[in-house]
């Protein structure tokens, strides 16, 4: 087993249970992160009708890097089997981290990968991920097309990652990007922006962004009158598939999930592991990292479909997908 | 006297500030080894003549020599290095920091950046000792925040004494002081002019200047119109030459109104006050006498609802709460403070609105004013208290003393008071404005208000009262009614109950 | 000839001139940035932040060292309410409006009371308050803000129904109007002055100083409210943290607006020409292409410069 | 009896009590939270806190509405400078804090100087170098981050080598000490209050009010230059945001620490105890198993609650 050195408080022998499970999120403030601790505790639930989870322990608040660390350790203290954490930075917890490995904790990282070595990084893959929107939008707009990218905070590693795939795809495809903004992932600050780049770019055929700009970017494009000559990539989040819908048929978006529901898939290959199942190493990328298929995105083509299906979800609610306890066996060493 | 080569020479000096022009072409000439007044009504650029002088103000112009020595003063610091000193009007001691500090702030003995809290005791203890008849028990590490205002006034004279000047200005340094306080600072000041130094001293008490000056400088509206050697000039020309022809406020006694008491206090306690009882009629004046600090400032403000204190107050007949000043006001209280600058002006508000804020809410209709209503109620009071001032819309801090002081005097009229409290109101005013305030505090009494007056003036209780109680340890000891009332018995009953005697001085005793 | 001089020393004048070269240069460097519609759509993002720096000025006015750091997260959560309960309904604006202002109001309320009654100074006191806010933000939502504009509020926003212009340009000059009005004509405003000039000669004068110190607060809770609620009204849907970052511009808006940060000096004109300066700044270093770092630098150094001014100017006046 | 009396009326001993009875709280829900080794970690996190509130203490004495906005990006910049520097290389430790604090010490002359000179408040002008140094740190990094800690540095605040505590505990108390020092004991210090207290009575005493200004400005940004490279030397690894968010604490720390806001009155103890209060009920409320809402209510009320405290006393004493 993995699992060698349990810890005394799950008791009773190898690879038995029940197991406590320590989750670590250091940011509240965005419905994405709701979304992402929510399908935890679902998933978490249904171990705990089977008796093989004792408890879920959430720590979940607005801190910092070293608050997240002080949640780390009390995780540790907690005598907590495994840890699924929404990491604040990709290396500054790697020593907690490895504190926690060394007591044969298991540790998950989702959403943003780490450099420690004995983490797991589950997740999908930034770069793909926005490569995916980019190669759409390059089609769209065509060889010699001009846009501008409506980005998060520069400098902030996940923005840096992702436009950095779409800037290569941009220049592959000679596509030419005037100018950039800031949109600090604020839907409204989005809006504003945009707001400023269409009355000074008037020439733009596409805008590139990511995330909950995306609806104030296509907000601001649909007050200025030219949701028809301008594509904007959009988003897999209700609000923006619900202002989709109502506009014409001609109008075209594209939506790729990112979803939230990582965490929940963390959980079951948590869950799997603890009951003696290995992780298949061949499937790692970069030795420590496991990555999760995107989910096929949203286009005018199953625009209908999949608004029908989650249309009954609050605005907030973020395409999700979870893959199941049967589902997480593809990445374990079948006997 | 000896006569040595002018020490100090400004000339051709002008500062302008905004639309006010505080100096024009002004000159001073002062030998060394002389105490030079420098007289003028308020507002007539003493302050600022000083001021250049020590560096704290910059002139559009100025010609300075010392000694014969032409000289740029950029700064206090520059001033300190040049052996100037300066006592100004406003304090400019730290109250947080001890006695000791405040002493050598600016000139720190010390070594590397260190202080030496032991050269600085040693370098304060003979200042101490020589200030101690009118300072009291002051240690170096008394938090100056501690002291009474007229203590400060001292430790602040020592301060620039300790920098051992060659030229020493003192603005208003007595205003504040007591009789003995004074003739301690006079004292000091005589013996810097046997040394050879020069003082220029600005007072607003002409007994003060006759007695201690040499020569005077006369300013008036920025120009110097007169030098004189004081001995030779009578007081009368001093003031003739200073405001013109002001009409003396003749000491009148109304005849002891006999209507019913408006005012009424028993056992009022608090603070200083230990168990104030008086009673005050309509139209009546009643000073508070006695030594310094024996709770008379306290008094008013606790009357006014502005401290914490306990006891009965009535106004005609109808028990007060002294709850805050707000209360006060609304029963017809009336406060003008002790210190103009921090309690009785919103400095940087237009005049108007420094009128009316007190009478405001009696104007308006549901909260709105009307600004035409406000105008002419403003504009009342500044014909009415012949206020000098510009314009309504300018802001209160470009009055000059004497005038803000009316225009305190004019926000509380604007209420229509029935009982006025006055703690000092001529502190720092001229001759002239000063004795229009004592006509004002006359005909507010002669329609019937009551007023009590605190002072730090013997002769202002003398000139404006009816009765004066005499105050000792936060209580009322004696009371002087009518032709009683003159400087020798006050200072007397204040002497005699401060060494003990508790037999009435003279008079009824207090109620 | 010195009138002229007088009037160009004005902050307000300055602040206004500096907004007018904004744009000129912006229209130079890029064609379309002074056209009438981007000057509108500017306009409409400068009346949110315009509007939370009413009750920004009026407490900064109140003086002892007075200062709203929860005006952010207050907007934030008034727009949650409204929207939540107006759900893209014309008929629920009211009640939707009604409950925001009355939850603003009672934050402003404990703003102000632990101010006068518990001392507290004021920038930790709204700091703690921004806490408390963010905390029930998050239990109001259970962390997510579904939330929607009524339709009839997104027009008065977005449109352009009044004259060509938003709706919400006209409410943002009645309300500057009448609190300019608030501010030079009526009793409140006298006193709060007074009590920003000098606490102590304010309460000597009869001014209740903790009761006009407790209503700015709530008038700047209240406010905070409205701009956060017309800010949905913009972005149609709320989320979480809508309206948290405009606290410090609400803050420097009326620090441009030259309105003295000890209190009892200033007015509304100048903060509302603060924020349109903010405003446009912002707007033309994001269409002007510079690596943002740039963007930042530029930021920081035109808005010190900016301040610079009025240091100069204070200097000559005193 | 009252000297008991006096000394339970002292705001770092207030503070000081806190402090214990939040860790005894701590102790008592969660065993584990009261140990050595939990309370050396939360000193140590306190620790940079601490070292940051030096210079904010500095600056909030010296008055004249003197704040520091900037520390917390100073303290990054630091950070990121002294750790590219030394990359891991302990040969490279002092080459890379000099460089660190000397850019610091620029960074708060322009503050200082920007102060006195343009006579921008300080809390625009922070505002404004708080943009300027994001800037600059996009500049430096090129938006990656990748400095590492020397190893002395990183046992520095990760070891416990000295007595069994960490060094960097003991370099706290060593600095503690000597900004104690420096503000009772040198001519620096007496001036700094005086000009907290009166610029205006200073300056006529002939204390040179803007260097000494200009010098508490620097100093902050040293303390916070310092404040970030012990910080690096606990995480390791830096990143863009490092120190950030310390910015709005080190306020607090000094607040809480019974230094007046307004200028003149305070020392740094208080600042220190302040820094540890803050990081201990942090850290508890991260123990306590409660939803998130709560924990950001509770911070708030007792943030209030203590500086509650406090008021009353400043009304009993004035
Ligand atoms: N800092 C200032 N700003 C604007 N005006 C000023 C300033 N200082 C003085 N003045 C104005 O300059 C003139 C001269 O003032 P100054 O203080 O020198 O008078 P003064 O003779 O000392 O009066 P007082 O007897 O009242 O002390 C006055 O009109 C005053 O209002
Ligand atoms: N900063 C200032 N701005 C405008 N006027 C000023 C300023 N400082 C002083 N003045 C004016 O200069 C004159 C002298 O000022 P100062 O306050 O020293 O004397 P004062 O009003 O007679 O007070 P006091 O009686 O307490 O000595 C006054 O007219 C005062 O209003
Ligand atoms: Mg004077
Ligand atoms: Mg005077």
């Amino acid at each position: 087993s993995t699992v060698s050195n349990e810890p005394a408080a799950s008791g009773d022998g190898d690879a038995a249970g029940p197991f406590t499970i320590g989750v670590s999120n250091g940011f509240v403030g965005s419905e994405y992160r709701t979304q992402m601790i929510s399908d935890i505790e679902d998933a978490a639930s249904s171990y705990q009708d089977e008796g093989l989870l004792e408890d879920l322990v959430l720590e979940n608040a607005d801190t910092d890097v070293n608050g997240q660390i002080q949640q780390v350790r009390n995780l540790i203290n907690a005598g907590v089997d495994a840890i699924i954490a929404d990491p604040n930075s990709g290396s500054a917890l790697d020593q907690v981290f490895q504190e926690a490995t060394d007591q044969g904790i298991l540790v998950f990282a989702i959403d943003q990968a780490v450099t420690a070595e004995s983490v797991i990084n589950v997740g999908i893959d930034q770069a793909e991920w926005a490569a995916t929107s980019a190669e759409w939008l390059a089609e769209q707009v065509g060889d010699g097309g001009q846009i501008v990218a409506v980005n998060g905070i520069s400098g902030h590693p996940a923005n840096e990652a992702r436009y950095g795939a779409a800037q290569e795809v941009f220049e592959a495809a000679g596509v030419e990007v005037l100018t950039t903004a800031d949109g600090g992932w604020d839907q409204a600050t989005g809006q504003q922006q945009m707001g400023n780049l269409l009355a000074t770019y008037p020439e733009i055929d596409g805008v590139w962004t990511q995330d909950g700009m995306a609806l104030g970017v296509l907000q601001a494009v649909i007050a200025a009158g030219r949701e028809g000559e301008i594509v904007v990539t959009g988003e897999a989040r209700n609000g923006f598939l619900q202002l989709w819908n109502e506009q014409s048929d001609d109008f075209e978006s594209i939506g790729v999930t990112n979803p939230p529901g990582t965490g929940a898939t963390a959980l079951h290959l948590a869950m799997a592991m603890l009951q003696g199942q290995e992780i298949d190493e061949s499937q790692l990328v970069d030795g420590n990292t496991l990555v999760l298929e995107l989910e096929e995105p949203v286009t005018n083509e199953n625009l209908d479909a999949v608004w029908s299906e989650v249309e009954g979800e609050g605005e907030s609610y973020v395409l999700d997908s979870i893959l199941s306890a049967d589902d997480v066996q593809q990445f374990l060493v079948q006997d | 006297m000896t006569t040595t080569s002018p020490l100090v020479r400004l000339s051709g000096v002008h500062k302008r500030y905004g639309g006010v022009q505080a100096l024009r072409d002004a000159s001073l000439t002062a030998a060394g080894g002389e105490v030079h007044g420098l007289l003028g009504p308020n507002g007539s650029g003493k302050s600022t003549l000083g001021k250049v002088l020590a560096g704290s103000v910059r002139p559009d112009a100025a010609e300075i020599a010392l000694a014969g020595e032409p000289v740029r003063i950029g700064s206090p610091r520059a001033a300190a290095r040049l052996g100037i000193a300066a006592v100004y009007q406003q304090l400019s001691l730290v109250p947080d920091l001890s006695v000791g500090h405040n002493l050598v702030l600016g000139s720190e003995p010390g070594r590397l950046g260190f202080l030496s809290d032991r050269a600085a005791a040693r370098r304060v203890a003979p200042m101490l000792e020589r200030l101690a008849p009118a300072l009291g028990d002051v240690r170096f590490d008394d938090a100056v925040r501690d002291l009474a205002p007229g203590q400060q006034q001292i430790v602040e004279i020592g301060k620039a004494l300790l920098r051992q000047p060659r030229v020493l200005i003192l603005d208003e340094a007595t205003a504040s002081l007591h009789r003995d306080q004074v003739a301690l600072v006079f004292e000091i000041v005589r013996e810097l002019r046997e040394g050879g130094a020069t003082i220029l001293f600005v007072s607003h008490r002409l007994d003060e200047i006759t007695e201690l000056c040499d020569r005077a400088t006369i300013l008036r509206s920025g120009v110097t119109v007169a030098e004189t050697s004081v001995p030779d000039t009578t007081p009368d020309e001093i003031v003739r030459l200073m405001v013109g022809d002001v009409q003396a406020v003749e000491r009148e006694h109304g005849d002891v109104p006999d209507g019913p008491v408006r005012l009424r206090v028993r056992g009022l306690a608090g603070g200083a006050l230990r168990g104030v009882d008086l009673d005050a009629r309509g139209g009546e004046i009643v000073g508070l006498g006695g030594l310094q600090g024996q709770g008379q400032s306290e008094l008013l403000l606790a009357l006014f609802g502005a401290t914490h204190a306990t006891g009965e107050v009535e106004v005609d007949g109808e028990p007060v709460r002294l709850a805050s000043p707000r209360t006060a006001a609304s029963r017809g209280i009336a406060l003008v403070p002790g210190d103009r600058g921090t309690q009785g002006t919103l400095p940087a508000r237009p005049i108007q609105e420094n009128l009316a804020i007190a009478s405001i809410a009696g104007r308006s209709r549901v909260g709105v004013l009307s600004s035409r209503r406000e105008r002419a109620a403003a504009q009342s009071m500044v014909d009415a208290l012949a206020i000098k001032i510009g314009s309504l819309a300018d802001p209160i801090s470009s009055l000059s003393g004497g005038n803000a002081q009316k225009v305190v005097f004019g926000k509380w009229l604007l209420t229509e008071p029935s009982v006025v409290l006055l703690d000092d109101p001529t502190k720092g005013v001229d001759v002239g404005a000063k004795a229009e305030i004592y006509r004002i505090v006359r005909s507010l009494a002669d329609q019937g208000a009551t007023v009590i007056i605190n002072s730090s003036e013997d002769r202002e209780l003398v000139t404006v009262c009816d009765r004066v109680l005499v105050l000792f340890e936060g209580a009322v000891r004696a009371t002087l009614v009518g032709d009683e009332i003159t400087e020798e018995r006050l200072v007397q009953a204040a002497l005699r109950i401060g060494e003990g005697d508790q037999g009435a001085p003279a008079g009824e005793d207090a109620a | 000839m010195t009138r002229v001089v007088a009037i160009l020393k004005d902050p307000v004048v300055v602040a206004a001139l500096i907004a007018v070269l904004l744009i000129a240069i912006g229209g130079i460097l890029r064609p379309g940035f002074a056209s009438p519609d981007q000057i509108v759509d500017m306009l409409r993002v400068a009346s949110f932040l315009g509007i939370i720096a009413i009750g920004q000025t009026i407490v900064v006015l109140s003086g002892g060292e007075g200062i709203d750091l929860s005006v952010g997260t207050v907007a934030t959560l008034g727009a949650i309410l409204a929207s939540r309960t107006m759900a893209g309904d014309d008929a629920l604006i009211v009640p939707g409006v009604l409950l925001a202002l009355g939850v603003a109001a009672l934050i402003g309320l404990a703003n102000g009371l632990g101010i006068v009654l518990l001392r507290i100074p004021p920038f930790v006191m709204t700091l703690g308050m921004l806490g408390v806010v963010g905390g029930l933000i998050l239990v109001v939502t259970g962390g997510r803000a579904d939330g929607r504009a009524a339709p009839a509020l997104v027009s008065l926003v977005n449109g352009r129904d009044v004259l060509g212009l938003p709706g919400i340009l006209l409410v943002w000059i009645v309300l500057g109007v009448v609190v300019t009005l608030v501010l030079r004509r009526t009793v409140f405003g006298a006193r709060l002055y007074a009590i920003g000039t000098s606490r102590e000669a304010a309460r000597l004068s009869g001014v209740p100083v903790r009761r006009v110190t407790v209503s700015a607060y709530v008038l700047s809770s209240l406010f905070a409210a409205l701009g956060g609620i017309a800010m949905v009204g913009y972005s149609q849907q709320v989320f979480l943290n809508l309206a948290d970052d405009l606290t410090l511009p609400s803050i420097a808006a009326v620090v441009i607006g030259g309105t003295l940060v000890a209190g009892g000096v200033g007015g509304y004109l100048g903060s509302a020409v603060g924020a349109i300066v903010l405003t446009v700044l912002t707007s033309l270093l994001t269409t002007l292409a510079m690596p943002e770092w740039a963007r930042i630098v530029v930021q920081g150094v035109v808005l010190i410069a900016l301040l610079a001014v009025y240091g100069r100017q204070r200097r000559l006046r005193s």
